[in-house]
């Protein structure tokens, strides 16, 4: 069952490169994420055993990631489709990407081993980078080069770090994370610490943290909003996972608060730039990058609380990947209709296109955590951690940087929905199916808000449970 | 019936003694330049005369113009009841009274400015924003008087404060007393318009503030407004009184008389520092009136320290 | 004490009603049905031009927030009520979006509001971690020590402070308020603004041992507030930023109030306690009904003439009678004079000051005597203030013919705006009335909220005294009502002879007279500003008449807030620069990163194993 | 015995790293790499001298296979439009890289030492070795124009990894192999690919000078 997950969208990748028309392979990546979806659904119902000899395993954490995975991949396989009805380029390379992208992100959930985690990692960047340089113009292979560079360098790093826990074993050198959770190993300290200390930058690298994090403005200002809204809300979230998986090895071998420490220094640094760095952006996707950075933050300084701290941080995950998709979904549909995300060229979306300038206002209200979505609800909750833990000048500095995004992204997002409308460049009428995909995350982070499911609840303590021993 | 009683005699004592004491001030003033000035009793006189005379209203006028007097003067008349006549209670003592004492001439004085703007006129216009500004000063330093009375007697109703039987002692008090007296003064000089603060008989239009907002009234408004003022100056000259007074006589007749030796000596002094005295340049005014605040807060920090 | 709870994932949110916050919903109420009432006609010129589908949607989700957040009992369905709110607010705000004005002045309110949001975050957290649970009631019963309770108060303060608008943190009311429709600025400072005064209140009301600094403290906002924001009142020229910072002078009033309840509980006096409170929240009510009343007749006035700035106007009585009459209640009402409501809930402010003169140990005297002091300089400027927006505005002639066009016939009677804005404005200015001469329904509601407020048992306190002295305020007042029409009979019936035909206003024999003769608001406050010109940074530019053939010369003279040119502005600014410094250098070369990257990694391994 | 041969190898990798940052053309510096390679590629073999299970042969055959053949050709079918072959600018001049790479290879070592990190029993030159390739690398990468000599950069850095995993283990799955080698390969495929875009688009420009307006305003 699980190979097959993996399998189904990297055969169907290898089918793109066939001479299919533009629309056919799009309904095709469709039903393959359907498909994928469908996987989700009955895993959610009976938990899969472990598969591959152990290299593939599911546990609660990989299930909820997973199912992110599967739930922002069949937005962005929905707003492909209105988004090519306007398109000329082929999108043979773009699909067949997608879906590998698709592959080598279920493996991350799946796999057991924590070498395979890191080849799945390493091949997440890979498909992710033809993505990005979609546009074929300069700016956009620069960025794409930046974003190879910066995080194959990472992803380097984090073979080193691999490589130094598999030695941190001494006799038995073993990378299974189940042998390790199970304590059938002794891990020595030194190694270990240098170990955690190479994976984190390597794997920060590829999530984004702060001062890891220049590749991000280049490389979501470039990519197009379905690109963009894939990296930044789910591909990240497979690095979190490396992270979470750290966690469980640190706190299993006595270094949590060792690791807690790490995560602080990362997380305070993200908290620290991202809202500085934002007052100065002008582009909407830029300003929307930032935003991505401070959350990747949050996610971290969530995990480094523990206790409640780790519950906040996975639903927070959950809320960021959709208010994501929702913000970076609308960029796109702006750049399309007006050629570009600046705000010296965008005014008045509201009066022009109504429907995608009140995405645009829900999806800064959604980002910045107001009432009614549910990440007002995990950003609380992640506050509250950081008081319980005594953390109060973390606390502080999260209250602070908030406001500040805050300030940040209402600057560009309200000058460019309100004022007086200006023509846009490629006048175009608002599209069906790119709006569903916008909709459907914004009434599930509305439900979220206001009532939690019981199944997503008791995954999300189990999940917990996996990273803090500690009741939540 | 015994309340009614009370304010038709105190309407009557102070309604006769208000023209007379403006009379006794324009005496004062003519016998100390030698001249024989104008009979005691000539306020009367002109009062009687405007009533009968006819109301001339400009055409820029609104219905804010017409009521302005009948506010002025009603407000004051309500004022004249809280004054205790020394023994005989005042017919309005309550606690909190003071308050109400305040803001009654509030009001009075905001129909007073409106009005003045009613006339469309820039002179109206210059005496109204003297006027407000003045206010600001004299209010601030009577509510510092206040204070102190009120810490001396240990009550907040004007009557207790200095209609009280056992007067407020002079040898316990007397420093603080003293300074409450003279910025009580100064603020009496300031309200009703005298000479260091505003020339009463001036008609250069640069220099009037009282006197240029009535400019345009006429007939009975005109009478109102002049009986209005006139009222004023007895009501603060009331309050000066009793504090002044050591003693208290036991029945109501003597002690009748001696306030209203009181007033006429008040009335005397005031027209005999308007003989002595030139008004002072405008921004002069405002020291004048720091300066009586100054005295009361002086007065407020003895009291206290002597309740330290 | 009614509790409504029901069951949520994160625990239980329930909404409770009690004495203290009766009183905000009464005045909610009130003004949200009048507001409601006058926005049906003021928009219909509207109707075309804009969809107004939104904006009613906003309205109605602006009143469900502010009735959520006055009852609501959790922390965090307060916290969702008052940013829904918020952002309510805001949308409301920027009606007239394709302004620019309008579009910073709404960015500002949502920024001062959000960030205010983020200290409240902060402090219910750690009341709801000190007593382990998210409920009001919970956190009521747990004890703080006076450390917490400490922090607790100044995360208070600066929270509500800001949505309250205490003098340092209100810039953004002046700017909010001219940029919205009348109605919104109605309620936004009517209703709104109380917000913040009710959440201080329910922190007073949750944490019963404050630490004594907290009432002086309190005590010199209300001085400090009251006093600038009616200095800076006097300096305006537009109508609607004048009101707007008169708010901030009765939210001064509001602060002095609690202060001295505050000061009361601690020296044990639970009368004075208790009447402070009751003055406090009495003047809520109040302020509530009469600016809503001054607010609705402005935007009356600035739709009739189309701009605000009242140096333009003049003479708007004459054109417009009953909407100046009505102005003229409100006007009455807010300087607290005898015969309005304002006057009434001053007295219990008053009473309650000069008890705790007369009671209190000396420090906290003299603290009662400078709020006394403070207390009658606003009410003073408050009269200046009002004189001369009243003067300028209504009365005199017109001084810019094309903005005040023509004076209507005398004979016309009928009102001089639509019926649905003029009801509503009757209604108001009828309540003030009625509260200024019996006030004692009222009254009753504010003593029991602020019986509540001290935390001591009712019955030991009883207001007899203030209630006896309210008895006889009004028999005073009706007394003055009696005298006044005895006067008016003896002026108008006594004279036999008819009054002569309306002539010239005597200009003591100056001929060549043009209506811009007349005062101007400038010319008017300048002689009070000129005084307090350092702290009030009043500024005068233009040019002298120079010359035989003197060239076109002009003069203007206003007030800048010094808490905004001086400390917001700046500290924005600098961080916006540092930003764009960063920005405009952006590394060409990417290997740069990296080098980045290794220094990280580097400074990781030194940190971590030394 | 088996250990020198491990510290020889060790020393031979550094030093063709050295050269590599030594030399100016990129078809030379494709060469070295290529050597270095088959260097990395042959440590398995000292590793359990001769005594080779099946698989062991395998890692060896493909390491040597992809890392010395088939990238270098990628490499060279990628630079084939570069007009000029030579390192235009680098970022400092030879001589100073030189010195510069002598003092991180200093530090490579002194990091090795002060760590006292435990367990180093195959040979105690291994860890400072590798780490001291992670930096050559990594300077290559950091100061070279140049596309496709940061590649090359990149891919030293990797041979400094795998000695690092290839002399210290010996039970390290078949399947994690393959797919470390298979996972390099796509990265060096894509870059190439990339590359010959970037030539396309800019013809003569080299890759850092560009910074014309932003393309699709970000």
């Amino acid at each position: 069952m699980l190979f097959a997950i993996v399998a189904v969208p990297f055969f169907s990748g290898m089918l793109m490169f066939l001479p299919f028309s533009k629309p056919v392979r799009l309904w095709f990546v469709l039903g393959a994420a359907f498909a994928h979806l469908v996987f989700c659904g009955c895993f959610w119902r009976s938990m899969p055993c472990s598969e591959f000899n152990e290299f593939l395993t599911l546990d609660p954490l990989g299930l909820i990631v997973l199912s992110i995975i599967s739930g922002v991949f069949c937005l962005i396989a929905v707003y492909a489709i209105g988004y090519y009805v306007h398109e000329q380029r082929s999108n043979r390379t773009f699909c067949a990407c997608l879906l590998f992208l698709l592959a080598s992100m279920t493996l991350v959930t799946l796999c057991n081993h924590l070498g395979l985690l890191w080849v799945a990692l390493a091949s997440t960047t890979l498909f992710a980078a033809p993505l990005i340089s979609f546009h074929r113009c300069p700016e956009s292979l620069e960025a794409t080069w930046k974003y190879l560079l910066v995080c194959s360098v990472g992803v380097a790093l984090a073979l080193m770090g691999t490589f130094f826990l598999a030695f941190a074993g001494h006799e038995v050198q073993t990378l299974f994370l189940s042998d390790i959770i199970n304590g059938k190993i002794l891990l020595s300290g030194r190694w270990l610490k240098l170990a955690v200390i190479f994976m984190s930058v390597g794997y920060g690298c590829k999530m984004g943290l702060a001062p890891m994090h220049s590749w991000k403005p280049a490389a979501y200002g470039q990519a197009t909003g379905m690109v963009a809204a894939l990296m930044s809300s789910v591909v990240t979230l497979c690095s979190f996972l490396a992270f979470c998986r750290i966690g469980q090895i640190c706190a299993k071998s006595g270094l949590s608060d060792f690791y807690s420490s790490l995560l602080f220094i990362m997380g305070g640094l993200s908290l620290v730039i991202a809202p500085v760095l934002i007052l100065g952006e002008g582009g909407l996707k830029r300003v929307l990058a930032y935003s991505s950075v401070e959350n990747m933050g949050i996610l971290v300084l969530g995990l480094g609380f523990g206790g409640l701290g780790v519950f906040a941080a996975l639903f927070h995950m959950v809320n960021n990947a959709l208010s994501k998709a929702v913000m970076f979904l609308t960029a796109g549909s702006i750049a399309q209709k007006y050629g570009s995300t600046r705000v010296s060229h965008v005014r008045g979306v509201v009066h022009a296109y109504p429907v995608t300038g009140v995405f645009l206002l829900i999806g800064l209200f959604a980002g910045t955590g107001m009432f009614p979505f549910a990440t007002f609800h995990s950003e609380l909750m992640v506050i509250n951690a950081a008081i319980i833990s005594r953390h109060y000048g973390l606390a502080a500095l999260f209250v602070a940087s908030l406001s500040l995004m805050f300030i940040g992204m209402t600057r560009i997002i309200f000058e460019m929905s309100q004022g007086p409308a200006t023509a846009p460049v490629l006048a175009k009428q608002e599209n069906f199916w790119m709006n569903v995909a916008i909709a459907l995350p914004v009434l599930a982070l509305v439900i979220l808000g206001l009532w939690m499911p019981a199944p997503l609840e008791i995954m999300l303590r189990k999940a917990a449970g996996l990273l803090t021993p500690g009741v939540v | 019936m015994l309340l009614l009683k009370s304010i038709v005699l105190q309407w009557l004592y102070v309604g006769l003694m208000a023209p007379f004491l403006c009379g006794v001030i324009i005496k004062t003033k003519a016998l100390v330049v030698g001249r024989v000035g104008p009979p005691l009793f000539q306020p009367f006189y002109d009062l009687l005369k405007l009533t009968r005379k006819q109301n001339v209203y400009s055409q820029t006028t609104t219905f804010i113009f017409r009521c302005a007097p009948v506010v002025v003067l009603s407000s004051l008349l309500i004022l004249s009841l809280f004054i205790p006549l020394i023994s005989q209670p005042a017919p309005i003592r309550f606690a909190g009274d003071i308050l109400m004492f305040v803001y009654l001439l509030g009001i009075g004085r905001f129909f007073l400015i409106a009005s003045s703007f009613d006339t469309g006129f820039s002179f109206a216009g210059m005496g109204a924003s003297r006027e407000a500004f003045f206010s600001c000063f004299t209010e601030v330093a009577f509510f510092m008087n206040l204070i102190i009375l009120a810490l001396l007697a240990q009550s907040i109703s004007l009557s207790q404060m200095i209609g009280a039987s056992t007067p407020l002692s002079w040898p316990l008090f007397g420093p603080a007393l003293i300074l409450v007296v003279s910025s009580l003064f100064l603020i009496l000089l300031a309200e009703n318009g005298r000479i260091p603060v505003d020339d009463p008989a001036t008609h250069l239009e640069l220099t009037m503030i009282h006197e240029v907002m009535i400019l345009d009234y006429s007939g009975r408004d005109l009478a109102a407004m002049l009986y209005g003022a006139m009222l004023k100056f007895l009501i603060f000259a009331g309050i000066l009184v009793p504090l002044l007074v050591p003693v208290r006589l036991g029945q109501a007749f003597p002690d009748l008389l001696v306030f209203t030796a009181g007033l006429i000596a008040i009335a005397v002094l005031v027209g005999i520092i308007e003989s002595i005295m030139a008004r002072l340049r405008l921004n002069r005014v405002r020291h004048l009136l720091l300066a009586a605040f100054a005295l009361a807060f002086f007065g407020f920090i003895v009291t206290l320290w002597s309740r330290l | 004490m009614i509790r409504f709870a029901w069951q949520v994932p994160f625990g239980e949110f329930s909404l409770k009603l009690d004495p203290l916050n009766l009183i905000f919903l009464l005045s909610i109420a009130v003004v949200t049905l009048c507001a409601g009432l006058y926005a049906g006609s003021y928009m219909r010129a509207y109707r075309g031009v804009r969809s107004l589908a939104a904006h009613a949607f906003f309205f109605s989700v602006l009143i469900l927030s502010l009735v959520l957040v006055v009852t609501a009992n959790h922390v965090l369905l307060f916290l969702g009520a008052w940013e829904l709110m918020a952002v309510a607010t805001y949308f409301l705000i920027i009606f007239h979006e394709e302004k620019n004005s309008v579009r910073r002045s709404g960015f500002l309110y949502l920024i001062a509001t959000h960030c205010g949001t983020f200290c409240l975050l902060a402090m219910f957290f750690l009341m709801a971690q000190a007593a382990g649970s998210m409920d009001f009631d919970r956190i009521a019963a747990t004890a703080f020590s006076p450390a917490a309770a400490s922090v607790i108060f100044i995360l208070a303060l600066l929270g509500f402070g800001v949505k309250a608008g205490f003098f340092p943190l209100h810039i953004w009311l002046p700017h909010a308020h001219p940029a919205a429709p009348s109605h919104v600025s109605a309620l936004l400072s009517g209703v709104a603004i109380k917000i913040g005064i009710y959440g201080l209140c329910r922190i007073i009301a949750i944490v019963p041992t404050l630490p004594d600094w907290c009432g002086y403290f309190l005590l010199m906002i209300g001085v400090v507030s009251g006093l600038m924001g009616v200095l800076y009142a006097l300096g305006q020229h537009e109508l609607k930023k004048f009101l707007a910072y008169h708010s901030v002078e009765n939210i001064g009033i509001i602060a002095l109030g609690l202060g001295v309840g505050l000061l009361g509980r601690t020296h044990q006096q639970p009368f004075i306690a208790a009447l402070g409170f009751a003055g406090g929240l009495f003047h809520v009510l109040n302020h509530s009904l009469f600016k809503a009343l001054l607010f609705f007749s402005a935007g009356a006035v600035m739709r009739k003439t189309g701009t605000g700035a009242i140096d333009q106007m003049g003479g708007v009585a004459k054109l417009m009678p009953w909407t100046s009459g009505l102005f003229l209640i409100g006007a009455l009402s807010i300087c607290g004079l005898p015969l309005f409501n304002g006057f009434v809930s001053e007295f219990f402010v008053y009473f309650a000051l000069f008890q705790g003169l007369l009671l209190f140990p000396l420090k906290s005297a003299a603290f009662c005597a400078i709020g006394i002091l403070s207390l009658a300089l606003m009410g003073c400027l408050a009269l200046a203030c009002f004189t001369k927006v009243y003067g300028i505005v209504f009365l005199g002639e017109a001084r810019n013919p094309d903005v005040v066009t023509s004076t209507r016939s005398p004979q016309d009677r009928g009102l001089d705006l639509p019926a649905g804005m003029f009801f509503p404005m009757l209604v108001l200015a009828g309540l003030c009335i009625w509260i200024g001469l019996c006030p004692w329904f009222i009254a009753r509601l504010t003593w029991q909220a602020g019986t509540y407020l001290t935390a001591v048992n009712p019955a030991f306190i009883s207001g007899q005294k203030i209630f006896s002295a309210l008895g006889q305020v009004i028999a005073v007042s009706f007394g003055l009502l009696g005298i006044m029409t005895m006067v008016l009979l003896f002026q108008r019936i006594g004279s036999r002879i008819a009054a002569l035909p309306r002539r010239e206003t005597w200009r003591c024999g100056f001929s060549g007279f043009t209506p811009r003769l007349q005062y101007t608001a400038a010319s008017f406050a300048r002689s009070i500003l000129e005084c307090l010109k350092t702290i009030l940074v009043f500024r005068k530019t233009g040019s002298a008449v120079l010359g035989e053939f003197p060239a076109r010369v002009s003069l203007a003279s206003g007030v800048h807030d010094a808490a905004e040119d001086f400390v917001f502005r700046p500290f924005y600014g600098r961080l916006r620069d540092l930003a764009k410094g960063i920005q405009k250098n952006r590394l060409r070369y990417t290997q740069v990163y990296l080098i980045y990257i290794l220094f990280f990694l580097v400074f990781l391994i030194v940190l971590k194993f030394r | 015995m088996m250990t020198t041969w491990i510290n020889a190898s060790c020393i031979l990798v550094v030093f063709l790293a050295l050269s590599i940052l030594a030399s100016y053309r990129m078809a030379g510096m494709i060469h070295l790499f290529a050597a270095q390679s088959l260097v990395v590629g042959l440590v398995p073999l000292f590793l359990r001298q001769f005594s080779l299970s099946q698989n062991d042969l395998m890692i060896v055959a493909i390491t040597i296979v992809s890392k010395s053949f088939i990238t270098p050709n990628i490499l060279f079918w990628a630079i084939r439009h570069v007009p000029t072959r030579a390192e235009v600018k680098p970022l400092i001049g030879i001589g100073a890289s030189l010195l510069v790479s002598a003092l991180l290879i200093a530090v490579a070592f002194w990091v090795a030492a002060s760590l006292q990190l435990p367990g180093l029993s195959k040979s105690n030159l291994v860890l400072p070795c590798s780490l001291a390739a992670v930096l050559l690398g990594f300077m290559l990468l950091v100061t070279r124009t140049r596309a496709i000599s940061q590649v090359v950069g990149y891919l030293v850095m990797e041979n400094g990894i795998f000695l690092f995993a290839l002399s210290l283990f010996d039970a390290m799955p078949i399947l994690i192999e393959m797919g470390i080698l298979l996972d390099v390969f796509v990265a060096v495929f894509i870059m190439a690919i990339v590359v010959n875009h970037i030539n396309e688009e800019f013809s003569r420009q080299p890759m850092t000078l560009v910074r014309s307006k932003m393309g699709e305003n970000t």
